[in-house]
């Protein structure tokens, strides 16, 4: 997680030590955050969860926002086959990725999954989430510090005929 | 009890391919069961993968993963017969480990 | 009062007279003949879908729509009824109380048989399912029956179903009366429509599969069983022919049978039969 | 003419009693011809669901006191379960119609 005092002073400082600098008040200038920092925070990042939008969410676990990129291969269906289990993955052409997360804008909770990507690690994921209707989903890519995302539309109806 | 972890590693040159599937409810507790009280949420939080003494791969979980989670991903540095341990933890303190060979 | 109800039925009865009148086939003799009625229903299927390849139609909707067949193969990798399956064959492994396994239960230890389920057993004049056998079998070796719609009867479908991938299934109608009786018992049960929908299992899965009920796509009737058990992503567990039968009949409001009624038997029976010459694909993965 | 005269009278009949609010009578009444025709589709194995659910909602209606509403909801239950048997005679013949031949 990098560190910067944004608007709101309660977030927490992550101090790493005296080779960070904690740059005060120069706002989101981007800035070469070591990878191996982000990799070794294994913090579970539970105030990112608790957000309901996902921008609030993408800010509390990233603290900046991502632009479009289409270096950022989201694979998902058009039609989930059962909101209960959508199979999506994300890989990248972009290097030194240390972190991948999936936002599900229209579940109650928007951050889905969040992964971190140690040196070494091919910047691809494949999982199984739930959406709770018809969605925007996006993927994050954290790659040199800065934020690339895709998304796209996942349709989500319940089966059946009756009942 | 077998493992609630079901690993495949497979290596290919110099990239192993992991995917994992691992038997756990996944609770979001916003469900209902059949006498209409709330389930309480039962999800898994972290689940990490070590690999010749480091993380090669660490995720984040919320209540959006699929009942039963499946995961899968690569990463280098490694090769057939090197082992991988893999754990998870859940938000009530529920835990599981096991290891597997790159085949 | 009564007259309320004289006009309900009246307007229930004209249409249903004439739908009946209005459709083409003309109800000839009724002498029961399995071979021929097989080879109808697998050419209906087959006209009906010439691109599909034949041992496809096993794969249900998922022969049906490229998009599903994709999101299928991707869970195929590392199918969520894995864990049934291996629940599955810890059980057939575990003995009795009384020392014996299922193995002894079954032809060749109850491997690689599915595909000869169900059978029709002339001395009890009725259709055997597996699940049937299987209950059976813990009863010979004083064991409680499971229920026919939870995991445990699912793992073990699962599992022998599992060692009988591929094989074609064989399904045979002895020359016996009650036999040519259940299959038609079983065809007649198939096209019968039920339920305040009014739906017969024809009216979704051979009148239109392929066409979405909602979020779902439905299967073609032709080798519908032979994937089962089945993990479906819908009820997020494993489900027997049994559960499926069942949650079946209330999705068009008909209140169910109690599971491994005569009538489940000879439509397992009459599906199996006609399916004769496509390949198991046991257990299955199911939206 | 006497075969319409009889009509007229057993339309006034039946309409007369939901003139005054129903009363517990007229619920055990409406609710044993429910159960009746219910019992008789079951018998065929062709009941359905809410034919149950409709008989059910009259009971808690009439145990909750509401008699008008327990009526109504039993009425509804015969009127379903008589549909039901209706489908399971006539479909004895009709199935045949969608049979792949």
């Amino acid at each position: 997680m990098t560190t910067t005092t944004g608007p709101h002073p309660t977030r927490r400082l992550i101090l790493q030590g005296a080779a960070s600098v904690a740059l005060l008040g120069l706002g989101n200038l981007p800035f070469a955050a070591a990878p191996a920092r982000a990799a070794a925070n294994d913090k579970y990042p539970e105030e990112a969860f608790k957000q309901k939008r996902e921008a609030d969410a993408i800010k509390a676990l990233y603290g900046r926002t991502a632009e479009p990129s289409d270096k950022v291969k989201l694979d998902a269906p058009e039609i989930a086959e059962n909101g209960g289990v959508v199979p999506i993955s994300v890989t990248t052409t972009l290097d030194k990725v240390t972190s991948i997360s999936f936002f599900v804008a229209e579940n109650p909770f928007a951050l889905a999954a969040s992964y971190k990507i140690p040196d070494g690690t091919i910047p691809a994921v494949a999982n199984r989430l739930k959406m709770a209707r018809t969605t925007k989903l996006v993927a994050i890519v954290e790659a040199d510090g800065k934020l690339y995302s895709a998304s796209k539309e996942v349709k989500v109806t319940v089966g059946g005929c009756g009942g | 009890m077998a493992s609630s972890i079901r690993v495949r590693a497979t290596s290919n040159g110099d990239i192993t391919e992991v995917q994992a599937l691992i038997q756990h409810p996944m609770d979001t507790g916003l469900v209902k069961d059949s006498k209409g009280e709330l389930i309480p949420a039962h999800f898994i939080q972290q689940l990490k993968f070590e690999c010749n003494g480091r993380d090669v791969f660490v995720a984040d979980w919320g209540t959006a993963v699929s009942k039963d989670p499946y995961v899968k991903f690569s990463f280098k540095g490694a090769k057939k017969g090197d082992e991988i341990k893999i754990s998870w933890t859940d938000n009530k303190g529920g835990s599981d480990t096991t290891t597997a060979k790159i085949a | 009062m009564k007259t309320r109800v004289h006009l309900l039925l009246g307007s229930l009865g004209a249409a249903l007279i004439a739908f009946a009148l209005a459709s083409p086939r003309v109800i000839a003799a009724d002498k029961v003949d399995p071979v021929a009625d097989a080879k109808a229903f697998q050419n209906f299927f087959f006209q009906k879908f010439p691109n599909v390849k034949h041992e496809d139609f096993v794969n249900g909707p998922y022969s049906m729509n490229e998009d599903m067949k994709r999101q299928w193969q991707e869970k195929e990798e590392f199918p969520p009824y894995e864990f049934a399956l291996d629940a599955g064959k810890e059980m057939f492994a575990t003995p009795f109380k009384n020392g014996k396994t299922y193995a002894d239960c079954f032809p060749n230890g109850g491997i690689g048989i599915r595909q000869n389920y169900p059978y029709f057993d002339t001395k009890e004049g009725k259709v055997i399912t597996l699940e049937l056998a299987l209950n059976r079998c813990r009863e010979a070796n004083g064991e409680a029956p499971y229920s026919y719609v939870k995991d445990e009867m699912a793992s073990l479908t699962a599992y022998m179903a599992y060692t009988s991938r591929g094989k074609l299934m064989d399904i045979k109608i002895p020359d016996d009366p009650r036999a040519l009786a259940a299959f038609e018992n079983g065809k007649r049960y198939f096209y019968t429509r039920r339920g305040q929908m009014n739906f017969s299992c024809a009216s979704c899965h051979v009148q239109s599969p392929g066409e979405r009920i909602r979020a779902e796509t439905l299967a073609p009737a032709l080798g519908i069983l032979n994937a089962m058990p089945i993990y479906r992503s819908e009820w997020s567990g494993m489900g027997t022919t049994s559960r499926r039968f069942v949650t079946c009949n209330s999705q068009t409001r008909a209140v169910p049978l109690e599971p491994q009624s005569d009538e489940y038997r000879d439509v397992e029976y009459f599906l199996s039969y006609v399916a004769n010459g496509l390949p198991i694909s046991g257990p299955g993965a199911r939206p | 003419m006497k075969q319409s005269l009889s009509l007229a009278l057993l339309l006034a009949l039946s309409l007369a009693p939901s003139a005054r609010a129903a009363n517990e009578a007229d619920y055990k009444a409406a609710y044993a011809a429910a159960e009746a025709a219910s019992k008789e589709a079951a018998g065929m194995r062709n009941q359905w669901t809410v034919t149950v659910s409709a008989l059910a909602a009259a009971k808690k209606a009439a145990d909750g006191g509401d008699f008008d509403r327990a009526v109504a909801a039993a009425r509804e239950a015969e009127a379903l379960a008589k549909a039901s048997i209706f489908q399971a005679v006539s479909e004895k013949e009709t199935w045949k119609a969608m049979e792949i031949r």
